[in-house]
């Protein structure tokens, strides 16, 4: 087993395993924390891909400010562990995580029917492209074919961070409490 | 600079200033405004000259420049890129339209620095330049169609600007469903086009022309033309949707300079000529385009005879003049067409100001029977407005004559010419000077009939300077452009305006069976010309010299009088026929088949759809978790279906 | 079926097995938990299982657009926590509530 | 990248931390509860002050808010500066400088809007 | 892992070098300690640390038997785990992040070629950037697990301070990454060596004097990042965190002891951080001005002789030459806390938001345009 392999396993098993507390945990800060924890692990995921950009920016961007943006307001909300982390329902319940489970086990029964088609047999490794390269190539794609969806990218946070103002100005909806 | 970067800064510079004013458009600083507009316009210009410039310096089988910004649809086969041409037409029109236009930018800080929604005027302005831009070079029909429809939507902006007046409103909705009648026909036209040549790029769409005549009413490209002319009828104003274009006479008057005389009623004919190998192809297309151009000259110019209104005059002419032009292209002289246009936008564009000049010296009086004797009070104003009268009833050497007898001689002289249309012309510029004598002499010579509370005063510098320029253009704007018997007669001054068309207009296949002699050309011009001088003089006599000899023509007339002066009671037809018709069978239909038999059967429908509601509004509990599963289960089913299918 | 090869091999399918389940818990999570900022941050999870897909077809297929999506999709869910948790405070300002069934008497 | 390098070095301090802690409790012992007010919160000298729910100011969200969306917009600039002289290298450098330009407007436009808008004010 | 080194002996060597760094970071601490302690009793009058034992040294000694003696406390109210996580947590980001500034030129032993630098990154900023937004997430653990409202507003304060001078920190660096192009930080330093060169219009005007560095490009962006980065290291002026008159000493009002150590471990290392980035970006890095590398190799292979040694000795001549520069600023930071008084919170927050923001977007869009217009319009 070669440092890469071990290295993929460890993420991949720290990544479900932190991902899965961040439904199970009731303490909903434990959860965010576990969240952020999920994020470092994909951002580490995805330099085992090669995206060495993206990686940071995953850890900038998810990790640094909105998983920060998350424990601020749980802490703001000062929630104790809640009495009823899970939504109500047996019957419900049970459709629901019979549907999860349906549908992750459709999508890795789909993708493993692939490899006992052998499918894989002949694995695709791209040539290998120094990150420099890389972050190259990203930014031409991003300023030429996708420069639209940049700039309307440029107009929607201007639009939330509007929005979020006025939000956070109101003082309530239009209807009493009941 | 490259000539891509000169069509992007000539589109996007008015569209810029539309955003610039448009955004602050309850801004009443007309000078800021202004200047943003005007400025906006001359960057245009100054690129229009650019490309001009790089136009001449190509030789004259490649003067065209072509540009694609991006692919703008891609339907199957149906390809139409973003895609604008500056070639010789499109040259000339961006010159017309960006300097002309920048003449009534300027002219309209004047006209409208009182008004409280000027910035939002100049934004319209703006936008409207942007549009017929978009028109003029468009490469394809549909990006033609695109600026077609918005010189329309501004049009009707600009003719109801003064909304709260529900005249003038209703005026701009006339205007745009008039419109809206002839841009149907223009986009059956542009299908059946594409249906025969499977494009709708102008360029191979002239490529595509078949070569031999079509003879038949109901030939693919005599249809399409057709159809194209009715978009062209409605958008220039001929017969029968010019009704609109008098009625436009309610918005600005630099917006009916601009709009309704220099460049967008201009498009109908433009769009001709810029089609025309297809044009020629159909020689009934031609045949009916001749009739209705010259009918409609005939028409309009007995109305104006009549009208007491100084825009409707301008109006009524305008019409006229561009049966003048439909004529012409109409018996194949495209270019006469193309020279009309030019030297028409220029007069044409200087009287309106003018009037708009009178107009302000006035207070808003625009009858001119009020008027007379303003020749002191607005010296510099009559003066441009005499040479732009010279220039419209054609007097040697300005403008009006060159073009004006171009098109007489090619409607009498060209294969698909006849004698009729040429008398029809004649006649319509023998009435032309007459009319035209009656506005000057009521309006500025004889004795005042000025209302004592009125004080007229020459209009400020920033309105006369256009004026001026354009009177300027009045006079020389024919120059380029002079006939070959002529230029003989005074030394070989070439004909600039034949050699630059010459590449894109397409001969007239048939030979010409008559030589025509210059003797015969020599003797048309005369009989022209001293018709006009004639009614020129007479109108000049009866309106000036001898009070009242108007009134008893008038008597003598009587039922005629009558007739013409109520502009042959086509709008009242036009409502008794169509309009009233189609309003009472609508309501009959509402009140019998709507009520009775859609309605009930929506009602039913209804009652269904709404037990059918309440059944599934019990899904809809606002459990947001609970769609989601829907949701996830409906993945789990359609993967399944994948998986297993 | 987990020979040998499935373990030292790491390939393609490695990595879109770990997206799947990634994305299954955070489905699991939007479908059983009631914390509306749970919720919020299970959407987050499912998102990056996205991104682990896009990141990865791009690595395999030499496409950079790829890339350049997951670039986006960061943007816009970055963006989406943002009016959502906005929403969530204006509501716990008012109400002191964050269980998603109280948004139930939100509705019209 | 050297994640493995990462991975241990993150491993070895947790671990290195953790040693740490437990020594210093070795030296320096477990806290005995000589008295509760040992165990409580700090307080100026006065018994506990708590409040069922302590007031937070909404304005440190909203930063962070405003924050996340500045920021992304501050990772869309890294990309094109670290290739900006390949850009005009390869002579597209007018269309990438405009279209960041005109991103950098929306930017300026939304940053004075936030301040004009007091969003920024803290009192 | 391969980027780790190609042999097991060459792996091996760079992991016990990623711990030498690390130890390297906390035995820094230490004598930053000392430095601060002697450094405020000479600005401020202070008699303490003067007076024990040669040169006030033995007041090391005194901290370190206090710390370890220290009963190990957790106030029972909070959350036990988060109390004692946050300190341990407090130490990763920083190591990590200094870890990725280089520190010296490479040292070539027996056709091994080993890096003064704890791991060679391509996109070194964004990684630094990246591992030290993590810290946010120490304070408010710190801050909730105390369970002390002090704690909890100090923690709120720091982490609102921290993420708004992450804009004008991550802005300011985009007019360095402008400049030089790349994320690299060694191809940074490598940038600067030799003369300052300027180059416009294709014309290049070249100083006999001055060194090739960043800072004469982008002062303004230095200045912005330098006193962002206070602000990240919650330093002063900008410890509003532990304003004591308002929140007693912010989100480690409830530590002592170690653990406490360990929030301090963390600070410096996010002072390192700061000097070593400000040494890189702007001065030059490891290099010496006016010799270049090779110059530097032959004048070691003059003196001793061998190739292996002249590469050992030029990689410590320049690793005192980074360490020297690094200093500098870490006496700059000190020195700065002892002279300048504190901020209020409502200045803090309008110079980052409304007097940084927009000088980093000015300083942008200026490199930007000189950039363009430079190579764009060649006379």
């Amino acid at each position: 087993m070669t440092a890469d392999v071990f290295i993929f396993w460890f993420l991949a098993i720290l990544t479900i395993v932190s991902a899965l507390s961040v439904v199970l945990m009731t303490n909903p800060i434990y959860s965010a924390l576990s969240l952020a924890m999920t994020m470092v692990s994909v951002a580490a995921i995805f330099v085992t891909l090669q995206a060495y950009f993206l990686a940071g920016v995953q850890l900038i961007v998810y990790a640094g400010a909105v998983m920060v943006l998350f424990v601020m307001v749980l802490m703001l909300f000062d929630l104790k562990n809640e009495l009823q982390a899970f939504s109500r329902g047996k019957f419900t319940g049970a459709i629901k995580v019979g549907a999860v489970g349906i549908l992750a086990g459709l999508i890795v029964g789909a993708v493993g029917s692939f490899i006992m088609a052998g499918k894989s047999g002949a694995p695709v490794t791209p040539e290998a492209s120094t990150s420099a390269d890389a972050t190259k190539a990203l930014s031409e794609h991003l300023f030429f074919n996708h420069v639209f969806g940049f700039e309307a990218l440029g107009v929607l946070l201007l639009v939330i961070a509007v929005g979020t103002v006025a939000l956070s100005r109101s003082k309530g909806g239009t209807h009493a409490k009941h | 600079m490259s000539h891509q970067m000169l069509i992007a800064i000539l589109l996007l510079s008015p569209l810029v200033g539309f955003i610039l004013n448009g955004v602050r458009f309850r801004s009443s600083n007309y000078l800021l405004a202004g200047s943003i507009a005007t400025g906006a316009v001359a960057v245009s210009f100054a690129c229009a000259i650019a490309l001009f410039m790089q136009l001449v310096g190509l030789p004259p089988e490649q003067r065209r420049l072509t540009v694609s910004f991006f692919e703008w649809i891609s339907v199957g086969s149906f390809k139409v890129n973003a895609g604008f041409v500056v070639d010789q037409i499109s040259a000339i029109m961006i010159l017309i339209i960006t300097g002309v236009g920048s003449l009534i930018h300027l002219f309209s800080i004047g006209y409208m620095h009182h008004d409280k929604g000027v910035t939002k005027y100049f934004a319209y302005l703006n936008f409207f330049l942007f549009n017929m831009l978009i028109l003029v070079l468009g490469d394809s029909l549909l990006t033609m169609f695109v600026g077609w429809e918005g010189v329309g939507l501004c049009s009707y902006l600009l003719i109801g600007f003064w909304f709260n007046d529900s005249a003038k409103a209703a005026a701009g909705m006339k205007a745009f469903i008039t419109n809206r009648i002839g841009d149907a026909a223009f986009i059956i036209g542009m299908f059946i086009l594409f249906m025969t040549f499977g494009t709708l790029n102008m360029h191979e769409l002239n490529g595509l022309a078949p070569t031999i005549m079509e003879s038949s009413w109901l030939g693919a490209v005599t249809l399409g033309t057709l159809m194209l002319f009715i978009g062209a009828t409605g958008k220039s104003a001929q017969i029968p949707l010019y009704v609109w274009l008098p009625d436009a006479m309610a918005g600005p008057t630099p917006v009916s300079a601009l709009i309704h005389a220099a460049t967008m009623v201009t498009a109908g004919v433009y769009m001709i000529v810029r089609l025309n190998p297809l044009f020629v192809v159909a020689p009934n297309t031609m045949m009916v385009i001749a009739i209705v151009g010259a009918a409609t000259a005939v028409l309009a110019a007995t109305i104006g005879l009549t009208q007491t209104d100084i825009k409707k005059v301008l109006a009524y002419s305008t019409v006229s003049q561009l049966g003048y032009m439909f004529l012409a292209v109409g018996v194949g002289a495209f270019g006469a067409g193309m020279f009309h246009l030019m030297t028409h936008a220029f007069f044409k564009a200087l009287m309106f100001l003018g009037s708009g000049s009178v107009i302000h010296a006035m207070h808003e009086e625009q009858d001119i029977r009020k008027m007379g004797g303003l020749k002191k009070y607005l010296p510099i104003t009559h003066f441009t407005f005499v040479l732009g009268w010279l220039a419209i009833i054609g007097m040697p050497p300005f403008a009006g004559f060159f073009s004006k007898d171009e098109i007489l001689w090619f409607a009498y002289s060209s294969p698909r010419g006849h004698i009729l249309l040429w008398i029809a012309g004649a006649i319509g510029a023998t009435l032309t000077a007459f009319y035209m004598t009656r506005l000057m002499a009521l309006t500025f010579w004889g004795s005042s009939r000025v209302d004592k509370s009125v004080h007229p005063h020459e209009s400020p510098l920033v309105m006369t300077i256009p004026l001026m320029v354009l009177g300027l253009l009045s006079v020389i704007g024919g120059w380029v452009g002079i006939p070959h018997v002529i230029s003989e007669f005074v030394g070989h001054i070439p004909n600039f305006w034949e050699h630059w068309l010459e590449p894109l207009i397409t001969k007239l296949p048939e030979a010409s069976q008559v030589a025509h002699s210059a003797t015969e050309e020599w003797a048309l011009m005369g009989v022209s010309v001293s018709l006009a001088s004639i009614s020129a003089l007479a109108a000049f006599i009866m309106y000036t010299k001898k009070a009242g000899a108007a009134d008893k023509v008038a008597n003598a007339f009587g039922p005629v009088y009558k007739l013409v002066d109520n502009k042959y009671y086509v709008d009242e037809a036009y409502f008794g026929v169509i309009i009233n018709p189609l309003v009472s069978a609508s309501r009959d239909l509402w009140h019998y088949v709507d009520v009775n038999v859609i309605d009930k059967a929506t009602y039913k429908i209804t009652d269904l759809v709404r037990g059918g509601g309440s059944f599934v509004r019990s899904l809809q509990n606002g459990n947001m978790q609970q769609y989601a599963m829907y949701v996830v289960l409906g993945v789990v089913i359609a993967l399944s279906y994948m998986l297993v299918g | 079926m987990p020979s040998t090869s499935f373990l030292t091999d790491i390939s393609i399918n490695h990595y879109l097995i770990l997206s799947a389940i990634l994305f299954s818990i955070g489905m699991a999570g939007v479908l059983l938990r009631r914390n509306i900022i749970v919720l919020f941050m299970s959407i987050e999870l499912m998102l990056n299982a996205v991104n682990i897909s896009f990141v990865t077809f791009s690595h395999y297929f030499d496409k950079v657009d790829g890339q350049v999506m997951v670039f986006f999709v960061m943007t816009i869910a970055a963006a989406e926590a943002a009016v959502g948790l906005a929403l969530a405070v204006s509501i716990f300002k008012r109400f002191k509530e964050v269980n998603i069934r109280f948004f139930e008497h939100l509705k019209g | 990248m050297p994640l493995g390098g990462v991975i241990f070095i993150t491993v070895f301090i947790a671990i290195f931390g953790y040693i740490l802690i437990r020594l210093a409790r070795l030296t320096g012992g477990q806290a005995k509860k000589t008295s509760q007010a040992k165990f409580d919160i700090y307080e100026c000298g006065i018994p506990v002050q708590e409040k069922k729910d302590t007031k937070i100011s909404v304005k440190f969200y909203l930063t962070a808010i405003l924050f996340i969306l500045f920021d992304i917009e501050i990772i869309f600039m890294y990309p094109w500066a670290v290739n900006f002289r390949n850009f005009i290298a390869s002579g597209a450098g007018l269309f990438v400088f405009t279209s960041m330009f005109i991103f950098l407007a929306i930017f300026i436009f939304g940053l004075w809007w936030e301040i004009k808008s007091k969003a920024l004010e803290w009192d | 892992m391969t980027s780790m080194g190609s042999t097991s002996f060459e792996i091996t060597i760079n992991l016990i070098k990623l711990v030498l760094v690390f130890l390297m970071m906390v035995q820094a601490v230490p004598i930053l300690v000392w430095l601060e302690r002697r450094g405020s009793a000479f600005i401020q009058n202070r008699f303490g640390p003067n007076r024990v034992g040669p040169l006030g040294l033995l007041q090391l000694l005194a901290d370190a038997v206090k710390f370890l003696t220290k009963e190990d406390f957790a106030p029972e109210k909070g959350n036990r785990f988060m109390f004692y996580a946050a300190p341990v947590f407090a130490l990763i980001p920083a190591a990590i992040a200094y870890m990725a500034v280089p520190m010296s030129v490479p040292l070539k032993l027996d056709g091994h070629t080993f890096l003064i630098q704890g791991f060679e990154i391509n996109v070194g900023i964004v990684f630094i950037l990246g591992i030290s937004s993590l810290a946010a997430y120490t304070i408010l653990m710190a801050g909730w697990g105390s369970g002390s409202k002090f704690s909890l507003m100090g923690a709120m304060r720091a982490s609102a301070q921290i993420i708004s001078y992450e804009l004008a920190l991550g802005l300011s660096i985009v007019g360095v990454i402008l400049l030089y192009g790349t994320f690299n930080l060694t191809e940074m330093v490598n940038m600067q060596q030799g003369p300052l060169t300027f180059s416009m219009f294709g014309y290049t005007v070249t100083s006999s004097y001055l060194p090739n560095w960043g800072i004469f490009y982008q002062p303004v962006g230095m200045i912005l990042f330098f006193a962002a980065t206070f602000a990240e290291s919650n330093r002063l002026p900008f410890d509003l965190a532990e304003g004591e008159a308002e929140l007693v000493a912010g989100f480690h009002t409830e530590y002592g002891g170690f653990k406490m150590l360990m929030f301090f471990i963390g600070e410096y290392g996010h002072m390192m951080i700061a000097s070593g980035l400000m040494t890189t970006f702007f001065f030059g890095g490891y290099g010496i001005p006016g010799i270049s590398f090779q110059e530097m190799h032959q004048i070691g292979l003059n003196l001793l002789g061998t190739e292996t040694l002249a590469s050992i000795f030029n990689t410590v001549v320049h690793f005192l030459s980074y360490n020297l520069k690094f200093a500098i600023f870490l006496w700059i930071f000190i020195h700065v806390r002892w002279t300048l008084p504190r901020f209020r919170y409502d200045q803090l927050m309008d110079l980052g938001w409304k007097t940084m923001l927009p000088w980093a977007l000015a300083n942008t869009m200026l490199t930007a345009v000189v950039i363009f217009a430079a190579s764009y319009f060649t006379i």
